[in-house]
């Protein structure tokens, strides 16, 4: 174990703004990567499921 | 000899018409009718090898598509909706170029007496630019005067056209016919040509979904 | 082996990777959760600190494997640009699309800690070193493919001019690599040189390979997810699209 | 061949229509460089340091700028429909339009270099080398330009996206082009420079046209 | 005012539609500047020293290359003749369009100067100069480059010969802009070169789109 | 009201028509004819103050053209060769923006209908750049249906139009004339309209230096 305690690990020895800047931003980065692919799959089957309904109900 | 079978074209999420047969011979033609966004245009950039279709095939002198392209190019003449004009060049140079690029030089007595027959005289060398909308036109087709071409694809020839170049470019095609060459050509007018040919009617399908569609009629 | 190359078309067809393509990408996305949770342990809790860079080193765990995905994205869509060429299959398109926002984001990443890491080991934000430099350029041929895909409507001729981009950027790669390379030493000595960490202590190559791995499964389980995502785009009229199970409700 | 000959000689009587381009293409470059130093300062150390740089880069931007015409017009107003109708094969009319940007494109700043070149105060043998550089270099520009004019063609944006998609690919000229000069300067041999640039010349024969016709058919189609 | 507004949603319509088309301004922006560094060599003191002349001549070219869009497009159309058909006066609408130019191809710019300014290692001081030149400078560019747009609509070889207008009427923006940034990194102030940018605005815009407008009329005729 | 004196149009060193008199009057169309290259595009230019005349003067509502510019041109709806469609802009937009940049905007439903009306329905959101060649005309047409313009100016309107569009095309007209409206068009095609109109022909001088030229019949 590297860190007496939290806040020595959260100043990252004097490097906290740099290791941290790079860590988080990276994490963010994916995390928004996912929620946009997951937002572009949902709004392509909610077009698809409401074009789908129409049709059914054309032909009815 | 042309002859095509069970062409579809599908253009955004539509499948603007299918199972389409087709067969030109030497001294026939083929009007393609219907109305604006059918798909007369898709179809004969289809036919011409421009653009790939959905499905079916195409069949030149009994060979298909695929083989038989470079020998189906050295006897194509296609004229779409953009003339290949520039506005840059004279009359004559436009004349010149485009036959030199179809691989067929033009020699210069040549391609002025086209450009007179065509009615363009004393204008051969004006820049395309500040020719009227008509004459443009006319610039494109004195490229059919000078053509060996066996096919001739036109779209809408006739546009832009006066009475009296109408008339005399249907004396251009029944000329053309007469000599046993092929004939595709789209038109919102009514034509009289020589001849023997037929008319293919393109409905627009207003089907969203491409799928089993009704037959069209075909020649 | 005709049935091995049926069946391999069989699967490179949307319809039938679609599903594929669902049962996989969790998986891969478990898989990368726990290699990161490993990988972020090793590099906060086992890996010593550094002797002389200090803290700050702990950067590389995910600088370097960032870099290293940048490179290999890009080579993995021209893999399918190729493909998608040679065999006409659409499922390749749709591939290297789905990759190139991941491999543009890594590239990114790999600038921004570099950049970070950077400004207290150089004491500057930016050097114009010849690997900086080219994935610099790497960054722009990545944002170039996304550019010109998205330009073009029609999404069989955005995948055939994205081939075309891909396939001509990955000849490029290294003669770019290489050309910035001799840029850099023909005409001085390179002011500044990446510190070669002779021999990198083991539990720091450890900490590296398995955030390496990690980000593999991420972008394998991501490129799986966003495919789906462009497979249904495009296939919106088929019938076996309107037969789908979550399109029933 | 005959095609070809007919392209090259269209482009060439287009470009001598619009009788001022190729000296306007010039005038870009020339102002391009003159920038420099109004934008720096006038110390010529200075000046003569950064000027194989400075030279090089205006010549990829003047080649650059001329690209949009390369396809553009001719798909506009359907000549490029009537090339892929044409026997001849589309990749040898596409090297004939590529001979005919270059010719009135690089060649015309191959020529002109050496001038601007004693503004930055260069000295003779740098000079030569300028122009055996820009010699070798400037097909290259001309070649993987056609690849992204024809990549960008009818595209939303074009102009721009083209940018974009060929600077990246030029830096590899850019560097070996402006290395060379530097080299000299420096007095080392400029000769390993030159010959990367000739290996880089002769892969951009082959390729470029191949690759910018592939690109055409997807514009047409 | 309707019609003005009109004009400028529509111009930010047909700029969202091509998606790409402002990113790629920027990354061309970025792309121009990163090639200085590969023509001329990485030294850091060298490179902080040409960086303001550097990031000003590029912002010029990223202006003047999305120029061409400006007018020819509307030209060509006829939406230009409907344009000088309406009841609004044309230099009206001849001045959304060149508000639209800017918040398209120069309000991005200044904000992306700083991070690029970063590479060349200016301090913090110098790049808020820098944005405040960029700032007040390119509506000049827009201002100006629409004269030079309209100057050579319908003209043939157009694209080159704007550039030959224009440049050179961009040079004193070029030499007060980037003046600004290197009396900065000299340790004077910055504020006299400021003053001056604000001056050739407030010109501009009292009299671009009136130059604009007359140089419009002729092409139309 | 309308009304030209002695108009003389010099194109090069040609001059193409000259002492051209006509009057348009509420209700009334004017058609102009002529073979291509004649002037018609020439002569509905300089009518709708684009192009300055060699010679003759211009009124509209009495007053000479210099001195009502501004309230003509708030009246008058211009449609050229050129029909100002942006490929980008889809049918819609590219309506409300014509609207607009012509200083009288519509709202999206009075849009829609016209754009349904004028047979493009289900096409409203597509870009100009994948429609057919009449589809594009099609929307630049709409822009009739929703103006409130007391004169149209019409270069060719019935280009590429299919027949049902062409009837279509010739009842708005009819209705605009109904409504006191004024139109002068062109058309290489015969055109059947109600309301009283008249017929110019421009001829073709092949005389090659401006001067006196025979004066053209006018209406
Ligand atoms: C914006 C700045 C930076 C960029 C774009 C960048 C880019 C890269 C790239 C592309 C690689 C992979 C290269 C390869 O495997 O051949 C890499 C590896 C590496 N980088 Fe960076 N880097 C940056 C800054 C830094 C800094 C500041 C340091 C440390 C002081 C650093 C240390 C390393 C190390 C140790 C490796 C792995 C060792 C190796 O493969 O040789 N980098 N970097
Ligand atoms: N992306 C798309 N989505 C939907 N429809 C499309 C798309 N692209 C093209 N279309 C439609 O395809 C058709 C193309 O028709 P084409 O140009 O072949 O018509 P045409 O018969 O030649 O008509 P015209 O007589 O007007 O020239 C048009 O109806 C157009 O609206
Ligand atoms: N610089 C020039 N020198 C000689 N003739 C010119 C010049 N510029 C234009 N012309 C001629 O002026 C005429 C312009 O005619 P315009 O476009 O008005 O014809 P139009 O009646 O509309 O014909 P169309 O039916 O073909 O549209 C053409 O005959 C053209 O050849
Ligand atoms: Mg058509
Ligand atoms: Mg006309």
């Amino acid at each position: 174990m590297n860190w007496g305690s939290a806040s020595e690990f959260f100043a990252m020895g004097g490097y906290g703004l740099y290791v941290w800047g790079s860590f988080g931003v990276t994490a963010a980065a994916l995390l928004i990567e996912v929620g946009l692919v997951r937002h572009r799959l949902a709004a392509v089957r909610r077009g698809l499921r409401r074009e789908l309904a129409a049709d059914r109900d054309t032909q009815d | 000899m042309l002859r095509a079978h069970g062409l579809a074209c599908d253009r955004g999420d539509r499948r603007l018409f299918s199972a389409v047969d087709l067969c030109v011979s030497p001294g026939e033609w083929l009007q393609v009718e219907g109305a604006n966004g059918a798909g007369k245009t898709s179809l004969l950039r289809m036919l011409a090898g421009l653009s790939p279709a959905a499905d079916g095939h195409i069949e030149w002198d009994g060979r298909p598509m695929g083989e038989a392209r470079d020998d189906y190019h050295a006897r194509l003449l296609y004229l779409g909706h953009a003339a290949a004009i520039k506005e840059d060049l004279s009359a004559l140079e436009n004349l010149q170029t485009a036959a030199a690029i179809a691989g067929r030089p033009l020699d210069e007595a040549t391609a002025l007496a086209a450009l007179r027959r065509i009615g363009l005289k004393g204008r051969e060398d004006l820049p395309a630019r500040v020719l009227s909308q008509g004459q443009k036109r006319r610039v494109a087709l004195a490229r059919l005067l000078c053509s060996q071409a066996r096919l001739w694809i036109l779209d809408e020839p006739f546009v832009a056209l006066d009475v009296a170049a109408v008339t005399q470019l249907c004396g251009i095609l029944d000329e053309h016919l007469a000599r046993g060459g092929m004939l595709i050509f789209t038109s919102h007018q009514a034509v009289q040509l020589a001849g023997s040919g037929a008319t293919l009617k393109l409905s627009a399908s207003t089907h969203p979904r491409a799928g089993a569609e009704p037959r069209e009629v075909a020649a | 082996m005709s049935q091995r190359l049926v069946n391999w078309f069989k699967f490179a067809s949307p319809a039938s990777f679609y599903p594929l393509a669902g049962k996989m990408w969790p998986w891969f996305a478990a898989l990368g959760t726990v290699l990161a949770a490993v990988g972020l342990w090793i590099s906060f809790f086992v890996a010593p600190t550094d002797f002389q860079q200090g803290e700050g080193y702990r950067i590389i765990f995910i600088h370097v494997p960032a870099s290293w995905m940048s490179m290999f994205i890009y080579c993995v869509m021209a893999f399918w640009a190729a493909i998608g060429i040679t065999f006409n299959t659409r499922l390749s398109g749709m591939m290297s699309s789905a990759l190139a926002p991941t491999g543009a984001l890594f590239a990114f990443l790999s600038l921004w800690t570099g950049a970070l890491w950077g400004k207290p080991m150089w004491g500057a934000w930016w050097v114009w070193d010849a690997r900086l430099t080219s994935e610099l350029i790497l960054f722009f041929l990545y944002i170039g493919y996304i550019a010109l895909t998205a330009a073009i409507d029609d999404p069989r001729r955005a995948d055939k001019a994205g081939a075309i981009v891909a396939l001509v950027g990955v000849v490029n790669v290294p003669i770019i690599y290489f050309s910035v390379k001799w840029w850099n030493t023909l005409h001085q000595g390179a002011s500044v040189s990446m510190t070669k960490a002779p021999t990198m202590a083991a539990t720091m190559l450890w900490g590296m390979l398995i955030m390496a791995l990690a980000f593999w499964m991420y972008s394998i389980a991501i490129a799986l997810y966003r495919v789906r995502a462009i497979i249904l785009e495009r296939e919106r009229h088929t019938t076996w699209v309107a037969e789908l199970p979550e399109m029933q409700r | 061949m005959n095609a070809f000959i007919a392209i090259v000689r269209r482009d060439l009587l287009l470009a001598a229509r619009r009788k001022s381009e190729v000296f306007t293409a010039l005038f870009f470059f020339m102002i391009v460089v003159s920038l420099f130093p109004l934008g720096i300062g006038p110390e010529t150390a200075m000046l003569r340091r950064i000027a194989p740089g400075v030279l090089w880069v205006a010549a990829l931007l003047a080649a650059m700028l001329s690209l949009n015409r390369l396809f553009a017009a001719d798909h506009q107003d359907g000549t490029l429909e009537q090339m892929s109708l044409s026997p001849t094969p589309l990749a040898v009319l596409v090297s004939g339009k590529v001979l005919a940007h270059w010719l009135t494109s690089g060649l015309p700043l191959v020529l002109l270099a050496p001038v601007i070149g004693l503004q930055f105060d260069l000295s003779a043998r740098a000079l030569g080398v300028l122009m055996i550089s820009l010699l070798l270099g400037t097909p290259v520009l001309s070649l993987i330009g056609a690849i992204g004019a024809a990549l960008t063609l009818g595209v939303r944006g074009g102009g721009v996206l083209l940018s974009l998609l060929v600077l990246p690919l030029y830096i590899p000229a850019l560097i070996f082009g402006a290395g060379a000069v530097e080299a000299d300067v420096a007095g080392l041999g400029a000769g390993g420079h030159l010959s990367l640039l000739g290996a880089l010349l002769a892969l951009g024969v082959f390729f470029a046209p191949w690759a910018a016709t592939a690109a055409l058919r997807i514009a047409l189609e």
